[in-house]
Order: C-alpha cells, then structure tokens, then sequence
C-alpha cells in the first residue's frame, strides 16, 4: 500500500445558526480552506468524497446539489454515510482511494447544518420504523422514547461508572476542561472561557447521571481535508500529516435490536467494536503499545463521561483507570496524554462533520498549527475516533509525523 | 416562505407518514406466551444465542431465526440483572405508564437470565438510591397479563 | 434465486413528518429581493464571463466566486420541453392523473447562460417548438417569492 | 496493484411488493452469494452496503442490516448511491490491500417508500424543489424531447429500446415486467407521463436486493474456478444544472468511460466489448448512453438500435437481461448490472445467455436526475 497524508484542511466556525448562507454555500468555506491550505485548485483534485446524515436537513444526496460548490464538477465522487461516524467514515473512504493506488489527491468533505432541521425528529427518524412495531405489541411511543432510545448514553454512562469508578464529579470536570479547551479554539461552537466543575455541577440534571452541562450543542458547520499520496504530499506541504493506520468495526445497536427485538449488544459501555478497530488502525500503524506511542487522543466524545470511556476503548490504558489518569492531569493541554484539546464533540457538534473534525484536530497538533490550543508536548503519533449509529460503529484513525511504510 | 432573523428561509418536510415498513410478525408468538407469564426467548438453532425478545436474523451466525417449531424456542426466567440505569429528571411525557407519577421514573437495561441481550424496562417499587448496576430484578406481572410488550415493562427489585 | 420463508408480514406505518427550514443565502435573498420588483436577476462570473440564474455564490467551471449582478430576461428561448398528463402526488408519492396537461421546460433567458426549468401556459401542447420564444408572466402582486413568477407564454 | 474479481453474486425474483422485510431481503442475497462462493460469513472481511435513507425510510439505514448484511464485528459502511458505486468503494478497499474479501449488497423496496418523492428531495430547496416542476420523469422528458430534436431520433427508435429490453426480459428469471408479445405499438400506446415518455418508456417500480462478493487474486482463485476480474473502472459527478449538462449528450459518463477503458486497455469499445449492461432509467437514456461508450458515433444511437447491433443477438448486445426497463429496484440496478455481466462471461445467464463467446463485458451504474453521476466498470473472463 502506498503512503498518504493530510496536505490541506479547512473548517468553519461552528455557530448554532448559520442563516446567512444556504448548504453548498456554508460548505464551500471549509472546502476553499481546504485547498487554500493544501495550495491547490480543484482542477489538481483526482476525486471526492463526502458525507451528511440524511435527515437533519431534508434533502436527499445533497452533494447533487452542492457538489459543484465544493469542486465535483466532472470528477469522480462518492458520498458516504454512517451517522455519527459519517466524517470519519468519509475520511476514510479519501484514504482507501488514494491508497487504492488510482487517486493521487482526493478532498474529504462532510458537513451538518442542523439549523436548517430539527435534530429531535432527526434523531427519531433512526428508530420510527422499530417504534412502529414495538407500538403495534403495546408500547406507547413515550415510554420506548423515555426508557429506549433517549436513555441509550445514559445507560452507556452508569453501566461505564459503575465498572470504573467514575463519579459524577469526575464528568462535572471533564466537561469544565473541554468547555475550556473550545473556548481556545477558534472554530469550536461553545465558547465558554473559564467555566468550573462547579458550574458544570449547577446545571440540570436531565437524566442521571447526565446534566445539561455534560451534553453537546446542535451546530452548523463543515470540515474538509485534502488527501494526497506520499510523492504529491511532499510537494505540496512542508509538514504533511501523515495517516498511518485506520480501520472501522460494526456490531449491534444497542439497547433495542430490530423492529423492537433484544439487543445483543448487551452492554453498551463494553464497545468491543471500538477495542477491535482501535487494535487493527495501530497494527496497521506499527503502533504496539499505543498507551506509551500515541502522545493524543481526540475521542468522539459528544456527552462529557465519553472522555474516559473512549479513551480507554481506544486501549490507552487499562479499562477503568481512566478517571483516575484524569486525575493526574495525564488528559489535560500540557498532561502526557493530551485528550481532546479541541474541546471535542461536546462543544460543537454538526453531526456529519464531527467524526472528521478529530482527524483534523489530530492533524492540526501534529503540525503544531493549534494555536492557543496547541498542547504541550511534542505530538509525533495521535488517534482519532468517530462513533455513529446507535453506538455501534466504531471509526479509529491513527496519525503521525512520520509515513509508518516506508 | 418565511423571514427568520432576517434571512429568507424555504420550508419542507419528509413526509413520513407516507411510508410503510415491512415486518415479520416475529413477536407473535412471544407476546402469546406473555399471556401466561411465561418468558419464551427465541435460540438460534444454529449457535445456540438467545434473544428476547426474538429477532428475525442472528446478527452472530448470520442464521435466519427460525421461529416455527418448539424447539427454537426456550423458556427463560422472568429474573435478571440490571445492566445499566437511567433516572429521568426530564418532564414525565403524556402517555407514559409509569406507576407512580409522584416519583421519578427509573429505567433499567436489564438482562433476563439465561438470555444473551438485553432489553429496556422501567423499575418499580424502589427508591432512586437503591438502583445500581448488577441488582436483581424480577418482571412487575400484571395480575392479568395482556400479551403485549408492556407485560413486560416494568420491574421490581427481587 | 434467493428464497426465503415468506410468511405473514405486517405494514408498519408513522404519523410523524418532518419539517424543515433552508435557509437560501444571501444570493438569493437578492434574487428573491429583486422578484418582488419584478425583476429576475442574474450573476455573473468574473473568470468565464457566463451568467447565472438563479444566481449562485460559486462558478462550479470556474471555480470562482461570482461578481457582477445582471438583470435577465424577461423574455428567453425554450430549450427543451415536455407536458405532463400527470403530475406527482407530492404528499404520497406515485402519479397523479392531471386534467390539463401541464407544459414545462426549459428556458434560456435572454442574457443568461444558464437554464431554469418553469412551465409554460397560453400555448397548445401542439404548438410548442424548442427555441421559440417566451416571456415571463408575473404575478399580480408580487410579493418577492417564487410564486412572483407565475408561468412563461409565447411572446407574439 | 492487486487484481480483483468478482467471485460470486445472488439476485431474486424482483417483485412490485415483496412479502418480507427488507432486512430479510437483504439477508436473503447476502447468504445466497455466500452460499455460491462456498465462504461463510466469516471469511468476508468488510460489507459494504448501498442503501438510501429516503427509500428506507429510516435515518442510519445501514445499522438495522449489520445482522441482515454479515457485518456484525467487520468492517462495514454505507455508500448512499446506486450499488455500483458501493462496489467501487469495496473494490478500492481490497486494492489497498486492507481487505480481501467484500461484499457488495444493494438494495430498495418501492413498496415502501412514496414512489419518485426522494428525487425530488435531491432538487435545490430555493428553487428548484419548492417550483414543483422537476422530478425524475420530467428531467428525463426534457432530455428525451432535446436528444430527439438535436439528432432527428424518432419516439419508434426510442419505443423500440423497450421493446428490445422488455422481450429480452421474458428469458430472464428474475424480471418483474415481462411482456412477451410486445411490439412498438405497446410503448407507443402506452400511458403518457412526460411527453415523450410513456409509460413503457420507463422503469416499473421494483422491490429487490442484489449481492456480489469481490475477492483479491489468491483468494478469488480458491473461491471460484471462474472468477470475472475488474479489468477498469471510472466515475464521474456532473453538474446539477440540466441546462449546463448538454443534456442530449452525456459527458460525465463519457469521462467515466474515458477512464475505465484506459485502465483496461480498451481502444476500440465496438470491437472489444462482448455485452454491455445498462442502468437506464428511461428508455431513450440507452441510445444517449451507447454514443457516451462510444458503441456508436455521436448522434448515431437511433441508427444503431434500427441496426440490431444490441439485440441479444447483435454483435454488442445491450441489456440482455431486460436492464432496468425490466426491474429497477433503485440502489440494487447498477450492482445488478455488475452481477448481469459475471454471468454472460461465466456463461450463467440461461436462457438469456448471449450466443457468442463472451470475454469482455461493461456494466454502468448512475445516480441522480439524468444521470448526474456515472460510473463504468469493465469486467474480463478467462485469465485477464
């Protein structure tokens, strides 16, 4: 396989409402960053892919309509879907291409702008058909609503504390440190600069152990990433990025199967599809012991508790002890491990475009182009994560500074 | 067409209501044997996973389920364990069965023993700091059942 | 072939729908802006010099963002056309019959270089030819929204 | 680069109202094409499914059909186009050498969705969608009228592609429409939708899936003594303006054509091509769609189907299975083109085997109005 990397990315300023601009428009800026920062014209671009979920805005394969606006006019483009994993998913259908051996340079490009919808019917348009069917043998629809669906991050998060150790006090100052981180980055949506535990802890609760205050926005935006082959990318960038290793694993939805059927995803903290895609993306990296070569993590972390699970999911160090390395600053800007230093998924979160925005923020740190968010320590090898689905499609990429094929 | 802050918006919708989705009646039976308080978890007569409630297709062996026969069906206890919880703060919505509407709803993912899945149910007669993960539970029947899903709904502690 | 044991099923159906609210940005607020005082506008590239309407923030050809705003039509030359003796239910899907059968097409308008698709009335099915000429029909009142264009005729 | 093929493949019976879930359908193909591959679930390292919210009915369509798929604990995505694009995808996973064993499935059930709704869902919301005018029988009306007036084709040439398509349909098992005894008279009699496009100009709407597994050498040639290897590919995305498209022409599959005979070596279409499988929705899209490949000079697609050249008995038969005029169960067409091919060159198709050998086939695939999107695949017999 050839040796890619990330030569170009462009993102907006994630805002709760973008009404000034339509779809194509809003994502024409992260798509002209893109190549603005890659230094090229779609004219050099081999092809494209891109990605939304579907519903949040009513229109059906909207890269029809937009494509033109991001550079598809007669090229070879593709669109790909997977949730809440969509821009990881997008990301890694540019890799496989240019890795293919057939694209030498090919622009990633997914997006939300959720103003244009409404995000609950979005999110009840996964499980109508299931509700359906659980209402034909006698549920009603709030009750599978209240105890289903709605609780699926809830159970995630007490089946998680219970195995860990994680205390409510621990996510209050998780979600304080990634407010905090947002509020460094420029293109993050919450901008909440110096936000406490304590405040954290006087938000409401909406479901235990879930407060307002742990939970991530609805936000408009896009993220676009030009990919280029080994040769290329050294042409076009001083300081390519380069992905090493990524991989995807499917399992079952969680909490509720098919048409109202028992899951057997039993346990929705376990994750195995995350421990599995994590160990193939570092084999494929030549990563053997990621807890001591990964020096960042941007987990998919859209309700603040996720910070831990994932990250020990993603095998940076043992299950449950993640807390307790939190403790020790480990996940902090300047700590050892740095975790989510854009503020994550809980700060600013178009759906489609959140999976990709933590290879780019990954990419981002490497380059030591982060701005007041750059951490610390040197960063030579960083995963990132996207999670879609009713938690059961794990996306993990793994990136460095260095090509691992040589 | 309409002005928000502003700036011309264009409305639309997905009509949903327009769609029919198709489905086995794969719970037929199982919510037949409800009437009885009787739990019957459907096994994959390829690799052996039970599912309850049943499922068309073993996500695990990639087998159709075959529901027809007795034997592809096992009884299983109406006790379990509780694999996570949920204490609702939100606004109780109309419609919802909970038993005590003076008190906060508590939701367990529970899994019944001798089943390999888990299934969503609200937990009765116990107080919020009783609820943990790993407690025992055991199906609230009804005194008659009707043989539907919501026989099943509700838990106590057991 | 695939078979499978096709035993009884059961059709499941929702109320719900759901809503949403585009917003159409700022090139065509103007474009709508200008509807209102009856005027169809344009823009246009400042890389290939072609005209576009509705106006778009981009020249896909190009890649350029567009400049210079220009006043089209009224008037514009049929590309292409058809009549429908159906319609398409837009509620449930399917075909719909139509009593009259509706004349749409596609229009060149005079100092565009792109096309929009409108319909066609005053004209007999028979009658129509591609690269005849027609113009623009405006509401009696306009209020600055797509209804402000009402159909083309046949200019005499 | 790593030689792929196609190793195995299932179709079923398409109906206009299928008597299962779409789950099991789903399921149905993908154990089918297991089964002839003689792998389990196990051996197939990553699904990818072509499926579309706005026909499923269902946001994240794709993560109900991990189980119906195999894809449980594999890696698995969705391509939210006609299936051939997802076998595009799955074929640049294997060539990375990241996988070697994918399966392909595609699937829709008109049954379900409100039929011809979800491309008019595709259409600019600030103009085009709100102006109730476009929809996929309109656009293609549109561009039926234009081809005909640029190069004097007749509504009996375009009438005569159904006919063709729909007769060659009756010797293929899984069809939905099957008119034996058709003649001109009966498309041309046919209900008017759009002028010129009648009722039999047009595809029927199907339920149905279509499954393919694609393989990497060593592994295609454990799993099957005759395996059809991907000898090219090419795609291309067009603009959603139909006025800006020349649309009697079709150039975005002309680029994708560009590409995938360059890739397989193919200098002269006419003479190299065995059997050509097309995804058109419309009857008239398949003469617009053999001046693209080059199966005939530009302008010249009323002549080549007065010719005879793409009757099943013709020197380049065009659709012998019937093509989409037949069964278009949207999302499974163009896979379901991919899988027609495999068969002419393993000499699978039954009664509808085309009588001279086939070495070299071409399958294409496309999505939105007029075709907006357009892919080609050649796919090659024997040992390359």
């Amino acid at each position: 396989m050839r040796n890619l990397a990330i030569v170009g990315i462009g993102l907006t300023k994630h805002v709760s409402k973008r009404r000034d601009v339509n779809i194509p428009e809003l994502v024409y800026e992260a798509v002209k960053a893109a190549l603005d920062d890659a230094g090229i014209h779609p004219k050099d671009l081999d092809a494209l892919v891109t990605g939304n979920m579907p519903a949040f805005e009513g229109i059906n394969c909207p890269e029809l309509w937009g494509g033109g606006y991001w550079g598809g006019y007669r090229k070879p483009l593709i669109r790909i879907t997977t949730g809440g994993s969509t821009g990881a998913s997008v990301a890694q259908g540019a890799f496989y291409l240019v890795a293919s051996g057939l694209y030498d340079i090919v622009l990633a490009v997914a997006f939300e702008k959720q103003s244009d919808g409404n995000t609950t019917i979005g999110l009840n348009t996964t499980a109508l058909a299931d509700v359906a069917n659980m209402t034909a043998y006698g549920l009603s629809g709030p009750e599978i609503e209240a105890s289903g669906a709605i609780g699926l991050f809830v159970y995630q998060a007490t089946s998680y504390m219970a195995k860990s150790g994680c205390t409510i006090e621990h996510i209050d100052r998780a979600a304080a440190m990634l407010r905090n981180n947002a509020a460094k980055n420029p293109y993050a949506h919450l901008q909440q600069a110096g936000v406490t535990a304590a405040d954290i802890a006087k938000t409401p609760m909406i479901s235990y152990p879930l407060r307002f205050g742990h939970t991530c926005p609805t936000s408009d935006g896009a993220c676009a990433m030009v990919l280029a082959t080994e040769e290329k990318a050294r042409k076009l960038s001083r300081k390519p990025v380069w992905v090493n290793g990524w991989a995807a694993c499917s399992e079952e939805p969680a909490i509720v199967g098919l048409f109202g059927a028992g899951s057997i995803n039993v346990d929705p903290a376990e994750q195995r599809s995350c421990k599995l895609a994590a160990t193939k993306a570092y084999a494929m990296a030549g990563i053997k012991e990621p807890w001591k070569e990964i020096d960042l993590a941007e987990p998919y972390v859209p309700f603040a508790y996720q910070l831990f699970i994932y990250f020990e999911r993603l095998l940076l160090c043992d299950e449950g002890n993640a807390p307790r390395l939190f403790d020790k600053g480990v996940m902090e800007l300047d700590g050892n491990l740095p975790t989510c230093p854009s503020g994550a998924v809980v700060s600013s979160n178009a759906i489609g475009a959140a999976a990709m925005i933590r290879i780019a923020e990954c990419a981002l740190q490497i380059k030591g182009e982060a701005g007041q968010r750059q951490v610390t320590k040197d960063v030579h090898n960083a995963v990132a994560h996207g999670l879609g689905g009713q938690a059961n499609l794990n996306v993990v990429t793994v990136l460095s500074d260095m090509p691992s094929r040589r | 067409m309409t002005q928000i802050e502003e700036h011309i918006s264009i409305s639309g919708k997905w009509p949903l209501s327009a769609y029919t989705w198709k489905v086995e009646k794969f719970l037929d039976r199982f919510t037949e044997g409800l009437h009885n308080k009787k739990i019957f978890g459907a096994k994959c007569s390829n690799c052996g996973t039970v599912f309850v409630p049943p499922v068309v297709i073993c996500a695990r062996c990639h087998s159709r389920m075959r529901l027809e026969k007795d034997q592809d069906w096992v009884w299983v206890s109406d006790m379990g364990t509780v694999i996570a919880y949920s204490i609702s703060y939100l606004a109780v919505a109309d419609g919802l069965r909970t038993r005590d509407p003076e008190k906060r709803p508590l939701f367990i993912l529970v899994r019944l023993d001798g089943t390999d899945t888990a299934i969503f149910a609200e937990l009765i007669e116990a107080p919020d700091e009783k609820i943990r993960v790993g407690m025992r539970v055991k199906v609230a029947w009804q005194e008659v059942p009707k043989g539907d899903l919501g026989d099943i709904l509700f838990f106590e502690p057991s | 072939m695939a078979k499978s044991i096709e035993g009884d099923i059961r059709e499941l159906t929702t109320n719900i729908d759901a809503e949403y609210n585009w917003s159409v940005g700022g090139y065509m607020e103007k474009f709508f802006r200008e509807l209102k005082g009856k005027k169809i506008t344009g823009i246009r590239c400042p890389v290939c010099k072609k005209v576009y309407v509705p106006p778009r923030m981009i020249c896909e050809y190009c890649f350029a963002e567009t400049k210079d705003w220009i006043e089209v039509g009224p008037r514009g030359t049929v590309v292409s056309y058809t009549y429908g003796n159906i319609s398409i239910d837009m509620e449930k899907g399917g075909l719909k019959d139509r009593e009259e059968p509706e004349i749409i097409a596609l229009i060149k308008l005079d100092k565009a270089h792109s096309c929009i698709v409108h319909r066609i009335k005053k004209i007999d099915t028979a009658d129509i030819k591609v690269d005849m000429q027609v113009e623009v029909v405006w509401a009696d009142v306009t209020a600055g929204n797509l209804a402000d264009i009402e159909y083309f005729k046949p200019v005499r | 680069m790593r030689r792929v093929a196609i190793v195995a493949y299932a179709q079923m019976k398409y109906t206009k109202n299928r008597n299962s879930s779409r789950e099991v359908m789903i399921h149905d193909v993908a154990r089918e094409a297991l089964s002839m591959a003689g792998i389990s679930k196990g051996d197939v390292d990553t699904v990818i499914n072509a499926q579309n919210d706005y026909f499923d009915g269902r946001t994240i369509s794709n993560m109900k059909t991990v189980a119906s798929s195999g894809a449980y604990f594999k890696d698995e995505s969705k391509i939210e186009m006609d299936g051939a694009f997802a076998a595009f995808y799955a074929y640049m996973r294997i060539l990375t050498g990241n996988h070697d064993v994918a399966m392909v499935i595609g699937e829709s059930m008109a049954s379900c969705y409100p039929p011809y709704l979800p491309g008019i869902w595709s259409l600019d919301p600030t103009f085009d969608r709100p102006n109730g005018f476009l929809n996929e029988i309109s656009a293609a009306a549109l561009q039926a009228r234009l081809y005909m007036h640029k190069y004097g084709v007749t509504e009996k040439q375009i009438a005569q592609v159904a006919v063709k398509n729909l007769k060659n349909a009756n010797k293929n098992p899984y069809a939905l429409r099957k008119m034996p005894q058709i003649a001109q008279k009966d498309v041309l009699q046919s209900r008017l939708l759009y002028a010129p496009i009648r009722e039999l100009n047009a595809y029927p709407l199907t339920d149905g899936a279509c499954a393919i597994i694609l393989a990497e050498e060593g592994k295609a040639r454990q799993i099957a003594k005759n395996p059809v290897w991907i000898a090219g590919v090419g795609c291309c995305h067009d603009t959603y303006f139909l006025g800006e498209r020349e649309l009697y022409e079709c150039a975005s599959l002309e680029r994708a054509a560009e590409a995938a005979y360059k890739m397989a070596e193919i200098k002269n279409p006419q003479k190299q091509i065995h059997v050509v499988e097309l995804h058109e929705n419309f009857s008239h899209e398949e003469l617009i769609y053999c001046e693209a490949l080059g199966l005939c000079g530009r302008g010249k697609g009323g002549q080549l189907i007065d010719s005879k050249t793409t009757e099943i008995n013709g020197s380049i038969p065009v659709n012998p299975s019937g093509g989409a005029l037949s069964a278009n169960p949207t999302y499974a067409t163009g896979l379901i083109r991919l899988c027609e091919v495999a068969m002419q060159i393993r000499g699978e198709a039954g009664e509808h085997q085309v009588k001279h050998e086939v070495k070299i086939g071409l399958a294409h695939g496309q999505n939105g109005l007029c075709a907006q999107d357009n892919i080609v695949f050649i796919l090659k017999g024997g040992d390359k």
